[in-house]
């Protein structure tokens, strides 16, 4: 056990793969000699070599169209845009091609690869530096798509989505990176993809969330139990593909209340998923609509007012509030 | 040196060796055995014969639509026979040919034209991507591919084709200066059929020969005659070498021209003079290399038309295949459609796959809707 | 008043808004000499002049991007996209900046155009010509969507969109584009975006669907009258975005029950979201849970298996007799 | 001629006017009146000074990231003295010296690194577009730009910028294209820094210089030296007048070097070397232009050193009314992110405002939380 953070946890992954199976290979701009510009990739070029830590051009469909070419001949790259805003330029890639290959050839060509961006807000960026849209990958056969909301957590899934046979989206919430640390175990482990986790138990109302919103979503959960005295089950989602039906509806069940928690716009977006498969499994348990604390429909703003963009502690327990007295 | 021309590479060339008078150029023949110039020609007549056979099953409503290849048997056969089976072939959409000739058998390209999943995928053992319809984006995989090679040691190299409207799509940008960053063993081949369905050359770029893009990546680049199938030979020949020797990607433009329409939802009379066409047909890269095999005394006019027998049954084989394929209850089983998403079937999946199991189970049942509205569409799809 | 089909009144539509407005050009791969692979663009060409209906070299990315460019010095763009599985190829300029200019620079610089393209399967076309992932665009803030189902619909809701100041995306149901003719009054007519309608008016189920998928709805909507004597309410959306709520709230309300319909995957799809706003806005009211025939989560299958993936009024039927039967 | 080169353009050239020991090359020399010179110089020292005010500004928490400019200011001042007001300007995010000469105000720019998005509104009359962050994406605005003017039949141009590891994106290469077969007004500038933050030219490219990829679009390439800003002023004026002149488009590259770290959040000690910064400072455009502004007559110690108070004052100013306006509290209302979407605010949209509203006006009644937590993010934000 070592206590460190996300960006330390990510590296490790990173590293622990690479050490472990030496198709791994990394690619993307400024990953090798710089270390990424978050500092995700650092001391993996000394160690690796620039034969598996590859600086690349810049150009984001080169990078994930060149990861489909090595995945399918044999390698298991990871793939990384530096931003999450960036990866619209090679959407089609994934959509056309990485998301596809396995069905198009009934199973004999796969691509086990790994896309790794950092998404969100929260640190004062510019323009396209914090959006989430997780919620497009999720709208697109044939891809997993995973965010972590621990250094822990992160660590284990990034193990998993690297040795998955098929492509996933990895998106790192940027301002958790440095956010805070957390034990992470020496030997590694990995977490099934698919899997929800219940963090908080609690029988009166379930708080659904994943990655940076989790915070603010637990931190809602604690206030409801110290201010209202309300037990809120708190469900971090982990896995947005495959998503965890059966733990929300589980837990909703036992509540009958839902808020869905998360940074990326509403119209569309994962609560809107969320709360159409409650709807389908667990109608009848419900005792309120479920409520969307999320990015609204508009852009994130520039940094100066993007706070009240992000779904925070005040908003959560507002919404939970409502929700409670429906 | 206060203004100076910037010197450029001076490797920027066109080749052509047998002309479409069926002249040969001596002293850059190529080095083929009488078996490696009659399987070239099979494969190009056998695409020939079978592309207007696949015309008739179009017209029948059996296959669905295709784009004819009539007009680039040269360049993907001759590139094609440029490398080994242990090489990479990462077609576009108009190399039937060469596909055919890497051991994709007819039935199967049957099948992906006539709207199974199962037409795209490569046999066991052959090293090719399936058809590639979104354009310029394969570029990027061959690219891929040939970077993993390199990462590998593998001295194998990567054919890929693309089409002369594909190169003003991005991703050409983008392979083209990966492969030269990366100096990866990819040979770039443009089919430059002079058309983008009805976009003409002059609408689709301003420079006058695709070869010179080499230029943007410091690479070699080639146009050749892609009527010349020794000519497109020797040009991929050189480039393979390279390639595997290390020395990175080559752009190899074979000029030629569709010779049909785009596809056989496409109007050519739209867009383009018969005369054209009819100058075009003349040169034809079949005509020239047939008698250039006779004039080598390797097939003579007996052995053409056993040839043409052959080829016959051959297709008509494949054809019955297909059809027997198309006809099988587990390939027309809509519920695969769930099961090759993912090595394994996520529940969310599963749940989708259930409802639509049930859905026809009680449809059987009762009475069924479905069949009678299957042929309503009117609709073109290009 | 003439007859025609969804292709002739679209291409009405073109010509229409091009002879008045001259600030109105079409560009795109094919959309002049040859009148665009679905003859959509007839005409035009041989009317407008080459300056006004510009074919393009082959390059989505290039297409919106100058077509942004465009509207910005003033032109009034509309741009075809020839297949909107291709559409994806410029999702990057869609989302970074033709809905976000006027956002970005507090109203001073705008990006009135229209992106056409042919959406939808069911004309037996090859991979990547039959996707409908308009609920990729109703993710994105700042643009509009809109698809229409018939013909005099889908020309008014094209006049419509090429005046708006905003961008809007315009997809086109190719399988509707011959399948009926309907009148269309010689006098140009608009609707209002963001505006649903009520097509068939019922009591005790709604039905909510749009575009290809209205069809087998309305039949579904028949023979529920017919066999089993029940009243349903057919609601064509019409607009993707904005969504009108209203509408849909107001039927369901007085339905109780409701099955949304359409062709893109089922995840994170305009039904999640319709779900979601009926269960926001009258959870109260409802009496079963709201169903969802739509596409699968897998890409649209080879033609020989299409129709299987598609919405039919056989699938429409039975989870309105399930809905009505919970 | 079976095997023949290919006969490439011979106009892609290297330029250089003003040589970094301030020797001028006479014949070369553009006509520029005192003003015009006085004016390119103010706009290079008030860039460079307010560059360093505002690094400090960024330790202070006072704006965000920023990209310094140090380096950049000949090529972008240079070439935007070259256009007029009516013709467009389409920076990339490293135009901070042109933007302020082409009429931005300084404060402007400042709200915009400060977190505003009032800092991409374009002032009244002037022609450009704000900054872009995606990389290359303007490119194709600029040519959509220029394609407009040439259907509006306006003789306008429009100047654009980008970076050269902007050039391996596709909508570069979509961008040369377009622009070439629509022979559209524009000048395209590629500021060749050497670097794409940390990634050297050697990865971004495998040709000599950026300059030849013109051949790829059969039109004029020039490389000039970037820290000469006469060179820069001179080349762009050629392209601008064939420009005008219905004569097509332009790739010039401006051989530069990043003199600071790529943002604020930019370490540069991790990917090169002091030797190598060195050797570009004492290339700098600002020593050598004050140099040759001076052997000219036209500007002497005494008036320098006023310009330099001047200058400072300016800042001084502009820092004031950013300050002023990032405090203002309609610039400050978050209500407004709804207000800008479309031209009418939708119904769905409203209810959201109404929702943020609703809950502020709730928040501040009850006990704030937001506040305590708002210096909490420790990440990094290159
Ligand atoms: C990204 C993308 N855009 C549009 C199309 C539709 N389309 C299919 S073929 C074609 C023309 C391609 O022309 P070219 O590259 O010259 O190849 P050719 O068909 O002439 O062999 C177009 C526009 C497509 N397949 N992919
Ligand atoms: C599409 C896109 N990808 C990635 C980035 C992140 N990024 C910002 S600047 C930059 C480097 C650009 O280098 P270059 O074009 O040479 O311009 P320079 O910064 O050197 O002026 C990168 C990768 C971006 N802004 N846009
Ligand atoms: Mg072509
Ligand atoms: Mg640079």
């Amino acid at each position: 056990m070592a206590e460190m953070n996300m960006a330390k946890a990510i590296n490790k992954a990173l590293g622990e793969a690479m050490a472990a199976d030496e198709r791994v290979i990394m690619l993307g701009a400024d990953v090798g000699v710089n270390g990424g510009v978050f500092r995700i990739t650092e001391g993996l070029y000394a160690r690796f070599g620039e034969g598996r830590v590859i600086d690349t051009p810049l150009a984001e469909s080169a990078i994930i169209g060149t990861a489909i070419g090595m995945a399918i001949y044999g390698l298991r790259p990871v793939a990384e845009i530096q931003f999450a805003g960036f990866d619209y330029y090679n959407y089609h890639q994934l959509e056309s091609h990485a998301a596809r290959f396995r069905n198009r050839t009934r199973g004999r060509i796969t691509v086990p690869m790994v896309m790794r961006a950092p998404c969100g807000g929260g640190i004062r960026a510019l323009e396209h530096h914090s959006e989430s849209r997780e919620a497009i990958y999720a709208h697109t056969p044939g891809l997993k798509v995973v965010i972590p909301s621990s250094p822990r957590n992160a660590r284990a899934l990034l193990l998993s989505a690297i040795q998955d046979p098929d492509p996933v989206i990895y998106y790192e919430p940027k301002s958790l990176y440095r956010a805070f640390k957390e034990d992470v175990p020496d030997q590694p482990e990995t977490l099934p993809l698919g899997q929800a986790r219940v963090v908080r138990s609690g029988s009166d109302i379930t708080l659904i969330s994943y990655g940076a919103s989790l915070r603010p979503t637990l931190e809602a959960a604690e206030q409801l139990q110290e201010e209202d005295g309300v037990s809120a089950e708190v469900i971090d989602l982990l896995s947005i593909v495959p998503l965890d039906t059966v733990t929300i509806v589980t837990s909703v069940k036992k509540t009958g209340r839902a808020v869905v928690v998360h940074e990326g716009p509403r119209s569309c977006g994962i609560g809107a998923e969320v709360a159409a498969r409650i709807n389908e499994d667990s109608l009848l348990y419900l005792e309120a609509p479920i409520k969307r604390i999320t990015g609204y429909d508009v852009p994130i703003p520039y940094f100066s007012k993007e706070k009240y963009f992000l779904p925070d502690a005040d908003k959560i327990l507002q919404a939970a509030r409502q929700t409670l007295s429906f | 040196m206060p203004r100076t021309p910037i010197q450029l590479p001076t490797n920027i060339e066109y080749l052509s060796i047998l002309d479409e008078n069926a002249q040969i150029d001596k002293q850059l023949e190529p080095i083929l055995s009488t078996a490696d110039l009659k399987r070239m020609y099979h494969f190009m007549l056998l695409a020939r014969r079978a592309d207007e056979r696949m015309l008739k099953l179009q017209r029948q409503g059996r296959i669905g639509t295709f784009p004819q290849s009539l007009g680039h048997e040269a360049i993907s056969v001759g590139a094609a026979s440029a490398i080994g089976s242990s090489d990479w072939h990462v077609p576009a959409y108009r190399e039937f040919s060469g596909m055919l000739l890497r051991g994709w058998p007819l039935e199967t390209l049957l099948l992906y034209w006539g709207g199974f999943e199962e037409g795209a995928r490569p046999p066991d053992g052959v090293n090719d991507l399936p058809y590639c319809v979104p354009v310029a984006s394969q570029l990027l995989h061959a690219t891929g591919i040939g970077m993993a090679m390199k990462i590998a040691g593998d001295k194998k190299v990567v054919l890929t084709f693309f089409g002369d409207g594909s190169s003003s799509e991005g991703d050409f940008h983008e392979a083209l200066n990966f492969a030269s960053v990366f100096q990866a063993p990819v040979i770039f081949v443009c089919q430059n059929n002079q058309f983008a369905i009805s976009v003409p050359l002059s609408r689709q770029m301003h420079c006058a020969t695709l070869a010179q893009r080499a230029v943007s990546y410091g690479i070699p680049g080639i146009r050749v005659d892609g009527n010349d199938i020794l000519a497109v030979y020797a040009a991929t020949k050189e480039a393979v070498d390279r390639a595997r020797q290390g020395l990175g990607p080559t752009l190899i433009e074979g000029l030629t021209y569709r010779t049909t329409a785009h596809t056989t939802s496409d109007d050519p009379k739209k867009y383009r003079s018969p005369e054209e066409e009819q100058l075009w047909s003349s040169r034809d890269a079949l005509i020239r290399f047939r008698r250039y095999l006779a004039d080598r005394g390797i097939m003579d006019e007996s052995a053409r038309i056993s040839l043409e027998a052959e080829i016959e049954q051959e297709i008509k084989e494949a054809v019955r295949k297909f059809e027997e394929a198309a006809g099988d209850k587990e390939l027309l089983n809509p519920l695969h459609m769930f099961d090759y998403l993912y090595a394994e079937t996520p529940e969310f999946l599963e749940r989708q796959r259930n409802e639509l199991q049930q859905f026809l189970a009680s449809r059987s049942a009762g009475p069924g809707r479905m069949e009678a509205k299957s042929g309503e569409s009117a609709g073109r799809d290009p």
